[in-house]
């Protein structure tokens, strides 16, 4: 043991990461079963006068469309499922957000601005108080949310008086402001959908967020591993508080954008929407062990969801078999991620 | 103990868990510029000590002063304002996230724009950890580097805190002796620039070498405080233990039987290399009854995944050379299989692949024993709680009940209870990985003695180690490994440290292959 | 109700027959789009226009199952759009949110023949169902006048909360007992349509009412449900229970009548025939068909259960 | 090396615990939120002629036939959670088992022990599945058992032609054996309904199962730390795919028992009954996480919802107030368990 230490430099050589497009390739492995699912679509999509009906353009604004909801909830979901949470309220939250959106423009003749950010108050709100359940008194947030489900849906059932409430327009009593049907619409010439871009925007921003804040690397760290998170003096509580509020305002997020494509509230809206939230996230490769995934891996997965049900409508396959496909379509989605290499 | 008191001062420190009395009327004091050595058997209460003094255990009685000003910590966050780091005992680092965002995690760089300034995290963080020696692309992954490497990149960390106060609990236990080293370069450095050091450890010899004043805590209290260039390692250990132990196991008896093990150039190609594994590429090597083999190497050496092949749990892939268990040819698939051929293993880091540290010290002894205690799958509770009793009688293992969850014992018992499941399986051969990390001298001593009493029944062992002297010490014959091959082979009876460690390196094209390759992957 | 507000969009009766029709020598492709076939009540609508159509052979009937989200059933009229369907037969799931895309279908010229819920406005070219409100008054009038005229106690099982039918029969009901103050819904749960959710909800109505005469459950199922619930405690002879549907298949209300456990239901019809009648119609004889109509309900009792079956389902 | 062996105190002696009995009290902690409850519900309990309905004999025998089936499935889950899994299969389960026991029996004249016994094996088999591709291939859980969802959906849709399948008794054709009909009935005296019956056994056998079988042991090191546990030797995929396999074959005991107290046969059967059995397993103590918990906590978490829904129904709460009602008691529930000493 003498002065050796100038020649022991030792430690293992960062080794060139085999592969590198590979690698990277394989980091966003989700894209993989999109990609794969996409093709099969082109193959077995029904044709028209030779045009391939699944990628024509109007039908792809309508895939994006139809999974934009399930989207928005969805990159909420992300951030829960990366602190090692999970979130059953959406759906009901959703519900009622749309009802909020409805009651407030509608009967109460409440202004586009302040009847919206009323009702993105209140999902992240009541998103804050299940954080706060499960952040502060430590119980498990499957329960709190289950909880949080009840909840939420029984308030929009007695907000609503258990009817749908129609949303129409105009500036009369009893009309929603003619803005607040733009959120409906179509853009850049009549082709984009609104939700469509309100879920890319969401999209996007998560996903710069998620890159350059600290605040992500807060959220890795405590999905990752809490202690050491807390060592660290990571704030966890807050963490967790933030990342459920973040999820129900997004949800509140996803029900206005509900209501006014479908020109009505209803207590019912968004029932079961937390299972193929949670299925576009896990889909996208985000562990439901916490700490590891990614928000594009989620919007991939809502894609192929969109991609799959989309093309098996177009074939119109019984609804029983489509059930069957849609379960073999997604154990083979999962499952081609794990060809990845070794995480 | 007037002399560094500036620094840090706790007086009449207590502690208690449920039953057990961590502290007890502790006082301990350190200075600017001291590095003061705590010491102590497993479970004496040195890790509970230093979680007061950082804020993470915050329910304590007694006091504690900073530069004379008394304070309470509500938490870590409290501690490291008030200049005070840990290096905790156990790496609790966050493997998702780059060695570059663990290393900040929590005081994140900022651009202007308020964003993470990734390029600065990980120039600094590069920087770090070439001072204390070691060379990562500090994007990567945490979770994918080696154990020694992660110990390295949490010193980083407490390094890069800048503080006054720094606990390091049990830093090298995964580290190799060059590292080691360098480690205490970067301890002098900090002593000189008036940092005050708290240094916990189990490997002796680095005791005289870095500290300036060493403290013993036995059963939560203090024994005594000394210089410990004043005293010789064996009088250190009777002050720890309360008794005179002979720490090393010296008499490796030639008396060793038939050939139990043969291995004949194995090489294992994984179907999915990981970056960073070294899979054997080659290893020949024997290992006879009642012998105890030692493996040598550097970090990255391919020891751990020797001993994982030999296992059954090498990565997917094709698999060449043979494994001849008394003299019978087997490539065991599955733990279960080589715990059924007789082999048993003793992994590196006992958190994560040995203990479920919230069941029992009962449930984790006897989950490898299992069939034998009862019959038709019903177990007879009476005979398992039989033979984990007399396991840890046999090793010594301080403990309160059975039913206590095995996370809540010291480090060094939680290595016993693991080492303990393996035995009763009763192995024809055992391989260990890094037996005592962390294990106290004494219980250390246990285990060597167990060690040489098995191979007299006739057990062989295989036994990868950092530690030098517990390979001379222990083996009868040591292999050499480096870059997933066998390097050389010697005998402990007429070979010293040196030699091992020279044979680790290899020539001076290793060392230049290595930093070649740091330079085309570490590339900003 | 939720008729407070009127479409903006003038109508245009884009979707007429001229257009799509192509006489008998057309092939037709016929999208129905279904709220969800989760209810028994809505998967033999399924099945009625699958087993009218065979009799069509020009028509190739495709068919999309919304499982009870407005939100789905708008996507499956616009892959049908996508598809170029000739023409469109939905059972919407509610009413405000399905008009929008159902008026851009009519508006690209598909004729559209709605069933059983309404949509609003007037951009589609028939519609068919049942009156919810006077299957309420006609079961209410039944109470009243047959099982009930000196008075006695009610216990109501609604359908699934913010569901129309369940507004609708629940205000027919009350309207038509009204007449007579002797009569009294003593106590009311939500079934949410299921069986068994009407037999867990029965359990505690016996134990909280100790006298019930009649149970009015919005759909056969629950009042099958409750019949169960009344049994388990020997208590299935007190009362009478009344359901809505009548299906005529064997798990369905009428043979429930026919077997003595329910006294009377209520058919609603589920219109497939005649959907595909007014399909043929459009497409293959080049004519109108009404924009409205309304097919009544039947009481369904004892007497006229077996001989209804063997006229509705032949075949068993 | 001298022989000081005998003077160090070998190894501490086994305590006798401290406070045992609070201990044990809080080993059951579950329990205490059905206590709670049930205590509520006396409380709140509607009284006629003075006798309190909800404690009347036969009202609590409702009360547990009402949960007997959620109960069985919850044992099945509680095994499936214990080692860090999940399964949303379980109501689609009970929806096939519930149709193939009709359909055999009425509409394919098989006997009663020939037509339970091969629904069983469907019910386990399609578990074992489930396991095999969750242990084997890798796949979360979650993903493969809402897949596994679907599929014994549209399985049970596609046999059942898309109708419940009525079944009457008798030994006619199209009858189903008198002998099946004796699951539905009541027994000692009336009093005990045998799916109640049923579901105890199944309980007892669970607990008991739990406590003495090695099995056991192996399913608790998978659940708390997988990677110990193949070190350790335990065969870890044959653990997982016998614990799926269990809990399928418990689903298909459930819709049997299902069926027959319904006398129908369903395909929309068992809808949403997941989250109730994950509800009750985890109020009832268990952990998601995997590695902890109890088959009587289940119980206690089961029977904590029965009471919940029926002191409501009794009460004749609105259906709404019910929801939010339901809500807050499960968070109460969850949050009564905390208060445990520190684990
Ligand atoms: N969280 C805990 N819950 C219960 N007991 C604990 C807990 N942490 C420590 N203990 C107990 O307190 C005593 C002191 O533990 P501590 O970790 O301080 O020992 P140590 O001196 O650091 O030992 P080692 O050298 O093995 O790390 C031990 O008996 C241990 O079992
Ligand atoms: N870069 C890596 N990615 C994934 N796994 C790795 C990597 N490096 C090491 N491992 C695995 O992690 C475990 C720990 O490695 P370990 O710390 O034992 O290396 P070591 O002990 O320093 O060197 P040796 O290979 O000589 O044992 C082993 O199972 C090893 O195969
Ligand atoms: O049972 C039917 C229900 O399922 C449907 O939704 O509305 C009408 C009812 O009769
Ligand atoms: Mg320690
Ligand atoms: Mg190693």
């Amino acid at each position: 043991m003498t002065d050796l230490q100038d020649k022991t430099v030792a430690a293992t050589p960062v080794e060139k990461s085999a592969g590198g497009v590979v690698a990277t390739l394989f980091r966003f492995q989700s894209v993989f079963g999109l990609l794969a699912v996409f093709i099969a679509a082109i193959i077995f999509s029904p044709r028209k006068d030779g045009e391939i009906l699944f990628i024509s353009a109007d039908n792809l604004a309508n895939v994006v469309r139809a999974v934009s909801e399930i989207g928005i909830i969805a990159i909420g979901m992300t951030f829960v499922i990366l602190i090692g949470g999970i979130d059953l309220s959406v759906g009901a939250v959703l519900g009622l957000a749309a009802v909020g959106s409805a009651v407030l423009m509608v009967e109460n003749d409440w202004g586009f601005l302040p009847a919206v950010l009323l009702v993105l108050a209140i999902g992240l709100v009541f998103g804050a108080l299940q954080g706060v359940a499960t952040a502060m008194i430590g119980i498990q947030s499957f329960i709190v949310t289950l909880a949080g489900l009840q909840i939420a849906r029984g308030l929009a059932r007695i907000w609503s008086g258990g009817q749908g409430v129609a949303i129409a327009y105009g500036d009369g009593p009893n009309e929603a402001p003619e803005s607040f049907a733009i959120l409906g619409e179509r853009t850049f010439g009549g082709l984009v959908p609104i939700p469509v871009l309100i879920f890319a925007v969401v999209a996007i921003a998560a996903v710069v967020f998620l890159r350059v804040s600290a605040f992500s690397r807060h959220l890795y760290a405590v999905g990752g591993n809490e202690k050491a998170a807390r060592l660290s003096g990571v704030p966890v509580v807050r963490v967790k508080i933030a990342v459920f509020a973040i999820c129900g305002l997004l949800a509140s997020l996803a029900g206005i954008v509900h209501a006014v494509q479908l020109n009505q509230g209803s207590p019912n809206d968004g029932i079961g929407y937390e299972l193929d939230a949670i299925a576009a996230v896990v889909i996208g490769g985000t562990s439901l062990a916490g700490g590891r995934g990614s928000v594009a891996g989620t919007v991939a997965g809502a894609l192929l969801l969109g991609v799959l049900n989309n093309i098996l409508a177009l074939n119109n396959i019984d609804s029983n078999i489509q059930l069957l496909i849609k379960g073999l379509v997604i154990v083979a989605a999962a499952a081609l991620q794990r060809l990845r290499p070794a995480s | 103990m007037a002399e560094g008191a500036g620094l840090v001062r706790m007086s009449g420190i207590g502690k208690r868990y449920g039953g057990v009395q961590a502290c007890r009327e502790v006082d301990f004091s350190l200075g600017a510029g001291e590095v003061h050595a705590l010491l102590g058997e497993n479970g004496a209460g040195k890790s509970t000590l230093m979680k007061i003094l950082s804020g993470d255990v915050t329910d304590y009685d007694g006091t504690i002063e900073i530069n004379g000003e008394p304070v309470h910590f509500g938490g870590p966050t409290d501690a490291q304002a008030a200049g005070i780091a840990m290096i905790h005992q156990e790496l609790d680092l966050v493997p998702g996230l780059s060695v570059a965002d663990n290393v900040f995690l929590g005081r994140e760089l900022r651009t202007k724009l308020h964003t993470v300034d990734r390029r600065r995290m990980d120039r600094e963080s590069r920087a770090l950890l070439e001072r204390s020696g070691v060379k990562l692309d500090p994007r990567r992954p945490v979770g994918e580097l080696r154990v020694g490497e992660q110990q390295l990149v949490t010193i980083a960390k407490a390094i890069s805190l800048d503080a006054r106060v720094l606990i390091m609990d049990e830093p090298t236990s995964a580290l190799t002796t060059s590292e080691v080293e360098r480690l205490f370069d970067v301890i002098r450095e900090l002593r000189r620039s008036g940092v005050g050091i708290v240094y916990i450890s189990h490997r002796m010899e680095e005791i005289a070498k870095v500290a300036d004043r060493a403290t013993v805590l036995r059963n939560g209290q203090i024994v005594t405080s000394f210089d410990p260039r004043k005293l010789s390692t064996a009088e250190v250990v009777e002050a720890m233990v309360g008794r005179p132990v002979q720490t090393m196991f010296t008499t490796p008896d030639a008396d060793t039987g038939d050939e139990l093990l043969r291995v004949d150039n194995l090489a294992v190609k994984a179907r999915r290399p990981r970056p960073g594994r070294r899979d054997p590429e080659g290893i020949s090597l024997t290992v006879r009854s009642g012998e105890i083999v030692g493996l040598a190497g550097l970090l990255g050496a391919g020891r751990t995944e020797l001993l994982e092949t030999l296992y059954g749990v090498a990565p997917a892939g094709t698999q060449t050379g043979r494994i001849v268990l008394q003299g019978k040819e087997i490539r065991p698939r599955r733990p279960r299989q080589a715990l059924a051929h007789g082999i048993g293993f003793v992994p590196e880091d006992r958190r994560t692949s040995g203990l479920v540290l919230f069941h029992s010290i009962l449930a984790n002894t006897v989950v490898s024993s299992l069939p034998s205690y009862g019959r038709l799958g019903v177990i007879a509770r009476r005979m398992e709680r039989t033979a984990s009793v007399r396991m840890a009688g046999r090793l010594r293992l301080k403990f309160g009940r059975l039913q206590d969850e095995v996370g809540t014992l010291s480090g060094g018992n939680q290595q016993k209870v693991v080492f303990g499941r393996m035995l009763l399986t009763e192995p024809k051969l055992l391989l260990l990985d890094e037996p005592t990390r962390g294990v106290d001298v004494g219980a250390k001593a246990e285990i060597y003695r167990l060690l040489g009493e098995l191979a007299g029944q006739g057990l062989g062992v295989l036994l990868a180690s950092s530690e030098l002297p517990e390979l001379i010490g222990v083996c009868d014959r040591v292999v050499v490994l480096r870059d997933g091959r066998d390097v050389a082979s010697f005998s402990t009876a007429d070979s010293g440290e040196g030699d091992l460690l020279a044979a680790a390196m290899g020539e001076g094209a290793t060392f230049e292959k290595l930093f070649t390759a740091e330079e085309v992957g570490g590339a900003q | 109700g939720c008729g407070t507000t009127s479409e903006r969009t003038a109508d245009t009766p884009a979707g007429d027959s001229s257009k799509s029709c192509k006489g008998a020598d057309g092939k037709y492709t016929i999208g129905m789009s279904q709220a969800n076939v989760a209810e028994p009540y809505r998967q033999r609508m399924d099945d009625d226009i699958r087993a009218a159509a065979v009799e069509v052979p020009q028509f190739d009937v495709k068919f999309a199952d919304a499982a009870q989200d407005n939100a789905k059933q708008v996507a499956d009229v616009e892959n049908y759009i996508t598809q170029q369907i000739d023409l469109l037969i939905i059972s919407p799931n509610e009413a405000k949110p399905l008009t929008a895309v159902v008026k851009k279908a009519y508006d690209k010229g598909i004729p559209v023949i709605v069933l059983d819920r309404k949509v609003e406005g007037d951009a589609f070219t028939g519609f068919i169902g049942g009156d919810n409100v006077q299957i309420g008054s006609e079961a209410g009038k039944y109470v009243a006048e047959k099982l009930l005229p000196q008075g006695g106690n009610i216990v109501e099982l609604k359908g699934l909360a913010g569901a129309t039918p369940q507004a609708e029969r629940h205000q027919g009901f009350v309207d038509a007992i009204k007449a007579n103050p002797k009569i009294k819904i003593v106590a009311d749960a939500s079934g949410d349509w299921l069986r068994e959710k009407g037999q867990a909800q029965m359990d505690a109505l016996l134990k909280a009412t100790p006298k019930i005469d009649v149970v009015y459950a919005h759909n056969d199922p629950m009042a099958e449900g409750a019949y169960l619930a009344a049994k388990a405690v020997g208590r299935e002879k007190e009362m009478k229970f009344l359901g809505i549907d009548a299906l005529p298949i064997p798990s369905g209300g009428i043979k429930a009548v026919e077997q003595g456990r329910l006294s009377a239901t209520f058919t609603y019809p589920t219109n497939g025939k005649e959907a595909i009648a007014a399909a043929k119609k459009i497409l293959v004889d080049c004519g109108t068909i009404e924009k409205s109509q309304i097919l009544p309900t039947r009481l369904i009792d004892k007497e006229n259960a077996a001989k209804i079956y063997a006229e509705e389902n032949p075949t068993g």
